[in-house]
């Protein structure tokens, strides 16, 4: 049913029909919305059979998840940032012992210093742990690949992560359309889990693994993921079917067909950077855009495949490794090598830093000229920097460059944002 | 596309304000996408929200920053917060207060606007008296409907009850209904005096 | 279920890794000698027998019991049990009553009239036995046992020797006596009472006997030579008692000085007070910390009124008057004469100064040796290699029924060796179960239950017996503070200490062994055994 | 003296076994056909107290779901020893995750049986001290105060012995360990730190708290019944030497709990809703010094250099706990059996 709705309610409701046995919470900014939503349902009864556990931090949420999944019980929590790595000793343990839980990333910055907005900073921090790792670019996708989510997690027994932008698309009030619930029982059939702790059957599950057959298990977990590659574009094919909705899958492109610059990003940016792009192409300008859904497995050859005929790849992302540059930007590197192309990194919108339509079409039009840097930081206040370097360069105890940067730019507060000129 | 921008304080409405702009225009079978910008979330902290209509689906995320319209919930930040940044001259401004313009010292700054987009209008009484509590943001909407013609009155009406259920949905969408009113006659009151 | 590779893994997969070689000592399960068993003069199986006591199995116990000792009434009631002295339960609280539930068993096995094991089959060997106490009597049962055919002569009119001629009836009723006696002469023994041995090669040769038993005991009272008047009445206090026995007792007046420390001496003191003595007087030339007799029997007496003078011997006894010189403990701890002398009042003398052997029955026995009166035997028991045994009071040895009983039945089993042509067996005997090889705290907190005793007044008038019996729930109250010294009874300590699982429990009765593919020899069964039945040796590595 | 009752037999109440019990008074351990949850082959040390206390409680709580059982397991010694790939020593349906959060994903076993309707399927926990303790009390405490229906078992072996014998919060004071060297003016663990878990779950008011060691199966076999009887958050903490960190003779494992207890230094006790309600007394007091002269981890206290004011502390923690759980029975020193 089509709704305006926010973004998190959207997200609880579709969770809600795809019969979650067991969700933990442990709130945290953004994703409070979600799992708030999920427990008055649960109170309520409308979600039933469904234990709604508040645990006393992230770290227990995805335990207790781990705990119920390996029960054999259809598990989901929802955290962001700092939840994310308070639990992430035990989101590498779920991947690792192969358990299907689903996990709603509300993708937010980490401190210090403390910001509670959005980038991708966090989803980046646990790339490596193991979980299939999907990005939303609007709460409608987001809703869908949650259905999607449940049912590759269970198909393959690796735990997935649906990452959606915090407060841009979880505290977003837009048209979503909700699924009814014969719709995702036809998508997603009950769990029947690969292995489960069973007094009738019983086995010991999280064995010390040693050299001697660590390495295998790694691969195999590997090839669950290269399987997962074949099965997501399935799983969205199917739910195209059903829906009539194109939602999820490994990568989108727009305007690539004839795009000599195609810009590379994930999530909910991709809106903005559509925008930009129809109005650059307005002016002459052959842009395109690759949006990646699945970035956990990396999708090499459908990245590959998508940016072949361009021959200027930026790569815009909301993270990035300090020392080095882009993230995404070294898959899709990898993703593209052997081929000839320039590729630029542009690190934007860090800790909810607004990205705007306006520096995106300057961006592009820089890159179009050939005059993009190999890194750049969007909108960044150089100024800023370069008074905040004189200071330390000047006196030793310059105290907190965070704390520094904020005195020199007077009182701010949710104000409006500023327009960059 | 038609884009507002919503100033007030964290426990004024604001928020909610833009949602159910936005709820309202998607019952008009429009396309909305309604957002905030917080600060810390805690009463009196600065708010922002957003909200943008468009009869074409919507894709930028940015946040809004050339307002087709501004509604200002608390008049007090305007020593805190650029309230009026990335506003066209042809935008519209409605603020929640029983002064004037010139009362607030502002004609020097909307000299050169359209002044027949600027109006300010006494939503926190029209609150007190018709739903009890100095939440201003139903009655703002009312009178934003009135203003803009962006949205129907009865669309406004509806997402008030139907997101507050009971007597307290009816009393705001009272309050609403009064300050459409009193912003439609004050609509026609500047037309009658700029025609004089 | 399909389970995921390496982190997942089926139960009980970890047995395919034998732990066992990590081990450099390995527990073994042994048996020890406990101390009351390595006490018991009879060679009884005390324990074994207390096993079956505990769980209420008396029938089972009694019958473990009469393996060894026909006579357990008997032994329940005069038996100095030197088990007790042995218990190692001593050092926890207090012995084990093990003489109590002996007399218990005993009794109730008369009451239900138990009969003793059926005899051996027929060997075809004669035995005679000379003398019908303890010793003869045990050696006769052993032997039927054994199968061999048994004469058993004395020459009193009646059988028991000196368990009825010397213990009075206060201590050891005649229907115990009579009852145990009589039941061991049913097992199938030719009996001939008052028949006095006078040559015993002769009546082994007439009578055709592979083998005989001399078990004469010492029915002689030493006597010393204490100046007394002819007026002054003096007996010995084997006379005395034996008299007794035949219900014709001597006339011994109202104050009757009794000299000697031994049992006898109490025997007889208490003896005279039961026969209307006023005043029982014991004369004994040591303190009471070297006296003989027993110090539970020196508590008896002095309870029914029998007074003991201490350093004191009987210097002469001149009509009624008695004199006595004290007498003072040298270095040595020997009585010496100090000259201090003291007059008594005594209508009688009754010297209770030990006894001799009348051994003149071995005068033509070919091969025997008698040296300070007592006969001269191998560790078989045997006198002389023509097949003369002998034992009791006949032999160098402690005088007591038990060790009598004992005596009985060793040579019964040399006299089996003997008459079948076979060499003495040598029998291992296991180390002992000390105390230090114990853990106590596995058992219980159980204070020992005594036997009631008689009312003094009843004590003093009358052979009633003195010490009663226990009842059933105290005997087996008593009969379970065993603490099974050295030798396993199946508590599961080691079966359920074992970090490893490493014993298997083999059922009841079975015990245990111990599964050295996971022994990791840690050793904690060994010192958590209550009994101290198992035992660490090094691996040969 | 009267004749009591005769309820005791042959070696009372405190040995495994006893073969004039009926079998339903028997101890768990003393049947041939008890689960032996953990089964031979494990790679645990010689003599090892954590072993033997997992089969211990385990098996006992075996008995009283029928089998219904489902483990997580902290990581730890337990984990390791039990579990190196390809062999495990379970043989009840177990799950290791992780070193902290053992309680927590005992908590989703529980809930996942629940909302699936398998109220006879029961859960435990267990993690060493460290598990419990320190990395992993946050995640105990979350449990306690939601009152999960888990049975958490600690046992105690007062360090982080899997690592190679650092110190813990249970380690008590003038402790050995690698990170509590035995140098300076206070050699060994300090004084006045560490935590008492027991009091600190009473203070959750779950339904039931005790303490016990392998040194008393009897009232170990108890207490886990007692708690399996419950529903909801139960905690029990079970004393289980470790020769390797105590620097003891791997066979005084069971001795040296026995000893903990008879100290007074290991309280031995249960309590309800937040209240002790029974306390096991002392039955053969002895002076600390007796139990800490058996361990290696204490010889600074004693030899050539002998501390005897450290003792005299640890004595006087000793008594305190006496006078506190009233461990001594002023009235008799007799033990009922």
């Amino acid at each position: 049913m089509l709704r305006q709705i926010e973004g998190s309610r959207a997200i609880a409701e579709t969770v809600a029909l795809c019969r979650p046995e067991v969700v933990c919470a442990y709130p945290i900014s953004p994703q409070t919305h979600i799992i708030e939503a999920i427990g008055a349902m649960v109170k309520a009864g409308t979600l039933a059979p469904c234990e709604f556990i508040n645990v006393e931090s992230e770290f227990a949420a995805m335990s207790v998840a781990i705990g119920a999944s390996a029960t054999g019980a259809r598990s989901y929590t929802a955290t962001a940032s700092q939840g994310l790595l308070y639990m992430i000793e035990a989101v590498y343990n779920a991947a690792g012992l192969g358990l299907p839980i689903v996990m709603t990333l509300a993708n937010r910055a980490i401190g210090a210093p403390i910001n509670i907005w959005n980038d991708h900073s966090d989803a980046m921090a646990v790339r490596d742990a193991g979980w299939i790792q999907f990005f939303a670019e609007t709460n409608q996708e987001a809703a869908d690949l949650h259905v999607q989510a449940f049912r590759l997690a269970e198909e393959l027994s690796v735990p997935v992560m649906v990452c959606m932008d915090g407060f841009i698309l979880t505290h977003a009030v837009e048209r979503v359309d909700i699924l009814d619930q014969a719709t995702v029982d036809s998508l997603l059939p009950p769990y029947e889990p690969r292995q489960v702790l069973d007094p009738a059957d019983p086995v010991s599950i999280g064995a010390m693994v040693g050299p001697e057959a660590f390495e295998e298990v790694r691969y195999l977990a590997h090839l669950r993921q290269l399987d997962a590659l074949v099965r997501i574009p399935a799983i969205a094919e199917q739910f195209a079917h059903v829906t009539g909705r194109a939602s999820g899958g490994l990568v989108n492109s727009y305007r690539t067909d004839d795009a000599e610059t195609v810009i590379v990003a994930l999530g909910s940016v991709l809106g903005t950077i559509k925008d930009a792009v129809d109005i650059r192409r307005e002016l002459g300008e052959r842009v395109g855009v690759v949006g990646i859904t699945c970035f956990r497995p990396f999708p090499a050859h459908a990245v590959r495949e998508a940016l072949r005929s361009a021959s200027q790849i930026v790569v815009l992302e909301k993270a990035f490794s300090v020392g080095f540059g882009g993230v995404l930007s070294t898959d899709v590197a990898m993703s593209m090598h052997g081929e000839q192309h320039v590729l630029r990194s542009v690190i934007a919108g860090l800790g909810g830093r607004p990205i705007t339509r306006r520096s995106l079409e300057a961006l592009i039009a820089e890159a179009v000229r050939g005059d993009l840097p190999a890194l750049t930081f969007l909108d960044l206040d150089h100024g800023a920097v370069d008074r905040e370097r004189t200071r330390m360069a000047g006196t030793r105890r310059s105290g907190p460059s965070a704390e520094n940067l904020l005195r020199d730019r007077g009182p701010v507060g949710a104000a409006a944002p500023r327009t960059e000129s | 596309m038609f884009q507002v921008r919503i100033h007030g304080r964290g426990g004024q409405g604001v928020v909610t304000a833009a949602e159910l702009l936005a709820v309202a225009a998607f019952a008009e079978g429009r396309h909305a996408q309604a957002f905030p910008s917080f600060g810390s979330e805690r009463t009196g902290a600065p708010v922002v929200s957003y909200c943008r209509l468009d009869d074409a689906p919507i894709r930028t995320r940015e946040p809004v920053m050339e307002p087709d319209a501004l509604i200002v919930q608390d008049v007090t930040l305007i020593h805190q917060v650029d309230l009026f940044s990335g506003l066209s001259h042809h935008g519209y401004v409605l603020i929640n207060t029983s002064r004037n313009f010139s009362e607030l010292g502002f004609e020097d700054h909307f000299r050169e606007f359209s002044q027949e987009r600027l109006l300010t209008c006494p939503a926190t009484e029209i609150a007190l008296e018709h739903v009890g509590r100095p939440l201003p943001n139903a009655a703002l909407l009312g009178g934003f409907a009135a203003f803009t013609g962006e949205i129907t009155l009865d669309a406004i009406c509806q997402a008030i009850v139907d997101r507050f259920k009971g007597a307290v949905g009816e009393r705001n969408a009272a309050a609403a209904k009064v300050a459409f009113e009193f912003v439609t006659n004050a609509k026609e009151e500047f037309l009658h005096a700029s025609t004089n | 279920m399909e389970i995921p590779f390496a982190i997942t893994l089926d139960v009980g997969t970890s047995r395919s890794n034998h732990t066992g070689s990590w081990r450099v000592e390995r527990p073994v399960y042994v048996d020890r000698m406990p101390p009351c068993n390595d006490a018991c003069p009879a060679g009884e199986n005390i324990q074994g027998w207390l096993y079956h006591a505990e769980s209420g199995n008396y029938r089972r116990a009694w019958e473990k019991l009469v393996e060894e000792n026909p006579m357990p009434a008997i032994m329940g009631r005069i038996c100095f049990h030197p088990c007790e002295t042995a218990c190692n339960r001593v050092q926890v609280d207090e012995a084990v009553g093990i003489n109590a539930v002996e007399r218990f068993l005993g009794d109730l096995a008369i009451e239900k009239r138990w009969s003793l094991p059926i005899p051996g089959s027929d060997t075809g060997k004669r035995v005679l036995v000379v003398g019908a106490g303890p010793a003869g009597l045990s050696a006769s049962y052993h032997l039927r046992r054994l199968g061999h055919q048994v004469k058993l002569v004395d020459s009193a009119s009646q059988l028991g020797g000196m368990m009825r001629y010397g213990i009075p009836a206060y201590r050891l009723p005649r229907a115990v006596l009579d009852a145990e006696i009589a039941r061991i002469v049913a097992q199938g023994i030719e009996v001939e009472l008052n028949h006095v041995v006078h040559d015993v090669e002769r009546e082994r040769v007439e009578g055709k006997f592979d083998a005989v038993f001399l078990a004469v005991g010492a029915q002689l009272g030493k006597r010393v030579n204490i100046p007394a008047g002819d007026s002054s009445r003096v007996i010995d206090a084997v006379t005395f008692l034996h008299q007794v026995a035949d219900d014709d007792p001597p006339l011994l007046g109202r104050r009757v000085v009794v000299y000697g420390g031994g049992d006898t001496a109490f025997d007889a003191a208490r003896t005279a007070r039961r026969l209307g003595a006023t005043d029982a007087v014991i004369v004994y030339r040591r303190n009471r910390e070297r006296m003989g007799a027993s110090g539970e029997e020196l508590e008896q007496a002095l309870g029914e009124g029998v007074t003991v003078r201490w350093l004191s011997t009987v210097n002469r006894f001149e009509g009624e008057k008695m004199v006595l010189e004290k007498m003072a403990l040298n270095a040595e701890g020997f009585p010496e004469s100090t000259g201090e002398f003291e007059e008594l009042g005594a209508d009688a003398l009754v010297l209770a100064l030990g006894q001799d052997t009348d051994l003149s029955l071995l005068d033509k026995a070919p091969g025997v040796n008698i040296a300070n009166g007592v006969v001269s035997v191998e560790q078989s028991m045997m006198a002389a290699p023509n097949g003369i045994f002998a034992g009791g009071d006949a032999v160098p040895a402690e005088r007591t029924a038990t060790v009598a009983v004992g005596h009985g039945k060793r040579a019964a089993h040399g006299i089996d060796d003997f008459v079948m042509g076979r060499e003495p067996g040598v029998k291992d005997r296991h180390g002992l179960a000390t105390f230090d090889r114990l853990n106590t705290w596995y058992y219980a907190d159980a204070p020992r239950q005594n036997r009631p005793e008689l009312e003094r007044i009843r004590r003093q008038s009358t052979f009633d017996e003195v010490i009663g019996g226990l009842d059933e729930d105290n005997a087996l109250f008593e009969a379970r503070r065993c603490l099974s010294c050295g030798n396993c009874f199946e508590c599961d300590n080691c079966f359920g200490v074992c970090p490893d699982n490493a014993v298997r429990k083999l059922g009841i009765g079975e015990r245990y062994e111990f599964d050295y593919d996971f022994c990791k020899g840690c050793g904690i069964c060994v010192t958590e055994c209550p009994c101290g039945a198992i035992e660490m040796v090094p691996e040969k590595i | 003296m009267t004749s009591q009752p005769v309820h005791f037999y042959q070696v009372g109440s405190f040995a495994v076994g006893n073969r004039l019990l009926a079998d339903d008074q028997r101890t768990v351990q003393s049947n041939p056909n008890r689960a032996n949850s953990i089964d031979s082959g494990h790679r645990a040390c010689q003599g090892c107290g954590e072993a033997l206390g997992a089969r211990y409680a385990l098996d006992a709580a075996m008995r009283s779901c029928d089998g219904q059982i489902v483990a997580v397991n902290a990581t730890g010694c337990l984990e390791v020893f039990s579990t190196p790939y390809p062999e495990t020593s379970w043989r009840i349906p177990w799950l290791h995750s992780l070193f902290g959060n053992a309680p927590a994903v005992a908590t989703g076993v529980a809930a996942a049986l629940r909302v699936k309707g398998r109220d006879d399927v029961r859960v435990v926990g267990q993690a060493g001290d460290g598990g419990t303790v320190d990395i992993g009390f946050g995640c105990l405490s979350g449990m306690f105060e939601r009152n999960d229906d888990v049975l958490f078992i600690c046992y105690d072996n007062e360090g982080y012995m899997n690592t190679g014998v650092q110190r813990s919060a249970a380690t008590p004071p003038a402790a050995r360990t690698a990170t509590t060297d035995v140098v300076g003016p206070e050699p060994g663990n300090v004084f006045g730190q560490g935590k008492d878990l027991p009091r600190l779950a009473m203070a959750h008011d779950i339904p039931y708290v005790a303490t016990a060691t392998v040194a008393d199966l009897h009232d170990l076999e108890r207490k886990v019944e007692r708690a399996m009887a419950m529903r909801g958050a139960r905690y029990l903490h079970v004393l289980v030497p470790c020769p390797l960190g105590w620097g003891s003779a791997s066979n005084e494992t069971i001795l040296l709990a026995r000893l903990a207890q008879e100290t007074g230094l290991f309280p031995v006790f249960e309590a309800e809703d937040g209240v002790v309600t029974n306390a096991t007394l002392i039955r053969r007091r002895v002076p600390v010094q007796d139990y800490l002269a058996r361990q290696r981890r204490y010889a600074h206290l004693f030899g050539s250099h002998p501390r005897p004011d450290v003792v005299e502390r640890i004595q006087a923690m000793a008594d305190r706990n006496i006078e506190r759980y009233g461990l001594l029975d002023a009235s008799d020193q007799q033990v009922s059996v």
